[in-house]
């Protein structure tokens, strides 16, 4: 990385960039024919534009740099930091034509919420949206949270094995399955079963709760997009709030659950191994503080009399919870009322559940449990050594699949990491606090919820939001969802191109 | 190319021969070319925008409302500012119209109030057992400039409550609000309950009264001519430049 | 430590803790003296009390469990611990006595704040106290500040060696001379000549201030141990408001400063070496962190428009930024004004600064400068790792005393002890946000505040405030003061105890 | 005693000989005997305290005040909710009696206006060019129960304003507050400043005229002869101890 990249070192950059871009170009064709369907034709021809530009690029950086050079790790971390800005960039172009963004700075917000499965909008008038443009919305998150870049780079690429150098480098190091392919289909095969069975039970849900079969099927496989791939967008404008069903949101919880697993979990899971899923350190972390957040969430609530009924409890506390534990950010209250109708202590309980949020290696965001509990197990591993002599031999274990010993690199890792998203959260607070318009507690809910790409909102992000704030939370968003690794890796990289130019010019 | 794997290349770069010139202007030209084209797409994207035909919504306006009960409103803070909320709920009087924005900002004075809401049914009405449920907005969109289809007066998020309308009211909704359509505005008279026992807590507006003020009307989105030129035009170069980059991997 | 302890080593814990209650009897002799002087009788037997009591059991402990037998690390961890409750338990006799707390808890509370140097205060009617009563709470400080453990062991310990152990389980691990018994003495020398240099600049800008010659010598010296100690007590109700006067605010900002400085600077100093100074990490690090928190203070504050002057800035913001920096605890702004007068973005900026405190081997609290700056060194080092091939070697240095190469161990101690901090103050100001009577701008504050002892109040506490808080504010001032390490050793003496001794039942 | 580190004590446990069990019976002596200690002294201060003699002070009730402004008086936040400050404003009549716990809840609503204030000064009058700074509490040992001598009326931190007294009305001002003497109670008449230029921004009341309302009074406190005899006993035991313990140190 320190050597200063040459030509062949862009082209071939450039050649998976466009990759990816082709892929993204595959993804809006969707709408497009959605949008000839319901002759939605200025929306068509927006798709098509969008679709069009990405197909047309890709096309030619496929053709003109072509290379069968392997790609190195440093390679594979540019690709992906890139693949994400240039992605969400792309991906804005279709969302600005709509004519529902006053700037191409919300339009590419929306964009980057969508692929990171954040799922905080800042669309003008969601409820008379045209249909073309809600599927696409939804559909990002799914390309989003399925790993774009790697799908995308599975099917296109020649062999499988160069590119699991990107899967690595998108945080999602536990590879479940030797073979790179294989991984990626089994990814799939959970994903293509969960749609099947999600959506089904969506769609009877929302019969039940007064819908006509056209929009029950509508908003089922929307949700579903939303739920599985913790992402959070919705339909309307009013979120769950619309459903008034029970039924939907327990389906919704068991999505957003579901999503919130580990592809490794999925895969125990899969296999018949449920003890494999209560032993793991995260699923462990995460059942313990869900279990003190909750309890925490019901305390403040019940003491601030917000809700005094075992339903409001659940539908309300219990489902935020999960929303912002799973990080996707589906909302059972109005933004505003978290601050003017839940006290001050259930918020910043869900905060905290929202920092921590849900497991690597799946479409959660947040510093993950694994860190968490990693940090946990490192602090007690440091306290063990204080009390027992410095001869004494101090071994920490942990369970990720087979036992584990914790290692010195592990603890250092999750660490360094845990205190980034910390800085970054507070930092992201701390820019909110300029504008003297937000106090403590709203930027402080908001600079987490888009840092670990939950996107639970407390009223902050609008479309009439400070446009400087709007374009930190675009690099929360995308720093969060790299889990900073990658983003280093491109400042990196292009400090050494930059020393590199300076010469030659 | 150096393979030193040192950050300090300045103090090294004395050492060792240059890199030949023309593969550090490729790597120039290959750095500048997708700024430049980035750049020129944004302003294009930004220009054919700033091209779509308006259409003018004046007729959208809702007239004959009765007025807020309070404008803008104050917010509370449950728990560390009950106060407000008790100063807020002092002032309502019974059957006052309210609007979404002041009950998010202080749900806890309007709990139990008998109130007026006057808004647009959006996205459905869903019947269930002896009643529906309905979204209500009161939003920019839903009283005065119509959905966001052909203008350009972009005012924020929807804002509105739900409602629970028995039977004998939801029948008098012909059409809600959706792409290219401003539902029903209806005006109601009912209760606001803050955590409804039959909504799972939510909050909504039980309605005993409702009354059409306003019919549902379809607005035609104009067909955007030069975005379906540029369309046209991107799809050929699309579709050609595909040909093209499968033949050259045939090649290759 | 995991050893189970027997009664000799309880034996030895108990002599050593018996010398602390020796010394802690001496210091309130000095008020019992004082009392007598002014014929305030009353406060007069009740430091005679808290005296007696203090010398009975410690010559009772000195006679009985004389010993010879070497402090091991474990011991000095535990005795420091215990050290500081016991201690504070005592020194809240007189206190109680006094009349002027509700309940021994309020006192108790008190007594750590001033051994701690946090300098909170829940006394009633401040203003009409005994003369007594306000030196004795000023005293206090200075003989936290300056070590009373350490101090009474290295004068009443028959040799030095054995008890430097204790030194370094304080957490003032920079040993500057070889020797414990010269180190002790430096550190006298460096508080002698403040005292004297100190109290005489105050005692001249008190007289300016409209002081008569008495009173203005009894404010000095109060003044010079509440600064220089960076305890934050103050004679007055009012703080530094009460003194009207600029020449007052800039001697008592010079004197937190130098409280705030390590004592290896002040040798670096007191040696002539200023440029030991700014290269050392520690000084760096703070000069960086509080230009920063300075800028964010001053753009808070013009931005409310709470000040529009430049003394307004500097006489309120700059104060209460290096009252917060240094761990003090002065206040020139009545606490509750924070919440309702100073914004929204000061008071983070605030927090921040109180979060990190000052410089180890100080009276400072909070995380400590090195270990941000040591963190921060880590976090760069990380980064470099990943920007290079992995065969590359990556080294950082970073100057305290001398160059030194970031090591491993001093990363990990630094990053452990860090998130311990920052856990601790959330976990403080969830406590606060249980009471539901303060938001989170409040219980943040207050909880950085006791967390770092630093003392800076926003007015969670006072005299009425709920005791389950009260008593989480003295486990935190007691955390902090201990960094931790001496707390987990005692726990795990406790424990191991605990099983010895449900064995033997 | 065992040399084994291991945190694994039980699983070892049976292959070690038992530790002896006298020297066990005097760890948990050695243990529970500063529990035991420590709760005895405890209770025995807490009974000395309540022991205390206590003094009546109704004749400290300071009368005929004006009445305060607003009672409580809501609190505001600088830029997040001026319009609480604004609405306080407004009903603020000139010269009405403020309370320094109304202003510091909301110190932008009483910037600049004419107020009076009542209080007791405390510590010193400090004489400056052209006048002199005052600390005046209006807190309840000020107005109402005196100086925290002598009686057990808690009632939490002393709360007061500074107050710029300009030459011709400090000189009025006999005795401040101190310990066991109530000052002089002063009603005032002013300007409140946010942020006094001459004081380096700090809030203060430029008095323009001032009335003692009541003069200073010493209170006695009583003296507490159980806590002199225990002092008395506690010392010469100390002293005992002090004197055998230099014995045996010098055994030892």
């Amino acid at each position: 990385m320190a050597l200063r990249p040459g030509a062949d070192d862009v082209r071939l950059i450039a050649f998976y960039l466009g990759k990816v871009l082709l892929g993204l170009g595959l993804v809006m064709l969707v709408p497009a024919v959605i949008a000839v369907a319901v002759q939605e034709w200025n929306a068509a021809t927006a798709y098509v534009i969008g679709a069009s530009l990405c197909l047309l690029i890709g096309a030619v950086s496929d053709a003109r740099f072509a290379t069968r050079r392997p790609l190195t790790w440093a390679h594979g971390m540019v690709i992906v930091a890139l693949a994400w800005l240039i992605g969400a960039v792309f991906a804005a172009i279709p969302m600005y034509l709509s004519g529902r963004f006053g700037d191409p700075l919300a339009a590419l917000f929306e964009a980057m919420s969508g692929l990171t499965t954040t799922g905080m909008s800042v669309i003008n008038d969601l409820d008379h949206t045209p249909i073309a443009d809600d599927v696409y919305r939804h559909l990002l998150q799914f390309a989003g949270g399925q790993g774009i870049v790697i799908v995308v780079l599975s099917l296109f690429a020649a062999g499988g094995s160069r590119v699991a150098t990107l899967y690595v480098s998108e945080a999602r190091d536990e590879r479940i399955l030797p073979n790179f392919i294989r991984t990626a289909r089994f990814i799939f095969a959970v994903a293509g079963t969960f749609l099947v069975l999600g959506t089904a039970a969506l769609f009877v849900a929302l019969l039940s709760a007064g819908f006509t079969p056209g929009r029950a099927l509508y908003h089922a496989i929307n949700l579903f997009f939303a739920s599985f791939d913790t992402g959070g967008f919705s339909v309307m404008q009013s979120s769950m709030i619309y459903y008034h069903s029970f039924a939907v949101e327990i389906v919704v919880m068991l999505l957003m659950i579901a999503g919130t697993l580990s592809f490794g979990l999925h895969f125990a899971l899969w296999r018949g191994r449920p003890r494999d899923v209560f032993r793991h350190i995260e699923a462990r972390t995460l059942a313990i503080t869900s279990t003190l957040f909750f309890a925490v969430v019901c305390f403040g609530l019940l003491r601030a009399g917000t809700y005094d009924t075992l339903d409001g409890l659940v539908r309300k506390g219990l489902f935020t919870l999960v929303s912002a534990v799973s990080s996707t950010g589906h909302q059972v209250n109005v933004g505003e009322t978290y601050l003017t109708d839940w006290g001050v202590l259930a918020p910043a309980a869900i905060v905290g559940a929202m920092a921590i949020g849900g497991m690597a290696s799946s479409t959660a965001g947040g510093i993950k449990a694994v860190r968490v509990g990693i940090a946990f197990k490192t602090l007690l591993h440091d306290v063990k050594k204080i009390l027992l002599p410095e001869s004494a031999l101090v071994v920490t274990t942990y369970h990720a699949g087979k036992r584990r010993i914790l290692r010195d690199e592990t603890s250092r890792a999750a660490t360094t990491i845990l205190l980034l998203f910390v800085v970054t959260y507070l930092l992201g607070a701390m820019v909110g606090l300029l504008y003297g318009e937000f106090d403590i507690t709203q930027t402080l809910f908001e600079s987490v919820s888009v840092g670990s790409n939950i996107g639970v909102s407390i009223g902050v992000v609008s479309p009439e939001m400070p446009r400087g704030l709007m374009a930190v939370y675009i690099l929360q968003m995308w720093l969060g969802r790299l889990e900073y690794v990658a983003v280093f890796a491109l400042l990196g990289y292009l400090f050494s191109l930059a020393r590199g130019q300076a010469k030659a010019a | 190319m150096s393979n030193t794997p040192s950050p300090f290349r300045h103090r090294r770069r004395r050492n060792q021969t240059p890199t030949p010139p023309r593969r550090r202007g490729r790597t120039r030209w290959l750095l500048i070319t997708p700024i430049v084209g980035l750049t020129l797409i944004v302003l294009g994207i930004v220009a054919l925008e700033a091209a779509a035909p308006q259409v003018d919504t004046p007729d959208l306006v809702v007239e004959d409302l009765p007025p807020l009960a309070l404008e803008p409103g104050r917010s509370c803070t449950r728990q560390t500012d009950d106060t407000t909320a008790a100063e807020i709920r002092a002032v309502i009087l019974p059957g006052a119209r309210v609007s979404s924005t002041q009950v998010f900002r202080c749900p806890a004075a309007y709990d139990g109030l008998e109130v007026s809401y006057a808004g647009e049914v959006v996205g459905e009405v869903l019947p269930r057992d002896g009643g529906a449920w309905a979204q209500v907005n009161d939003d920019i969109y839903a009283l005065r400039v119509g959905p966001l289809v052909g203008h350009r007066e972009l005012d924020g998020f929807n804002t509105g409550l739900s409602v629970w309308l028995p039977d004998g009211l939801h029948e008098q909704i012909e059409e809600a609000g959706r792409a290219g359509r401003r539902g029903d505005v209806i005006l109601i008279r009912g209760t606001l309950l803050r955590t409804d026992p039959d909504d799972g807590a939510g909050l909504t507006i039980r309605a005993e009264e409702l009354e059409v003020v306003a019919p549902s009307v379809t607005i035609e989105d104009p067909l955007h001519v030069p975005q379906l030129i540029v369309a046209i035009v991107l799809a050929l170069l699309a579709t050609g430049a595909i040909v093209w980059s499968r033949i050259v991997a045939r090649r290759f």
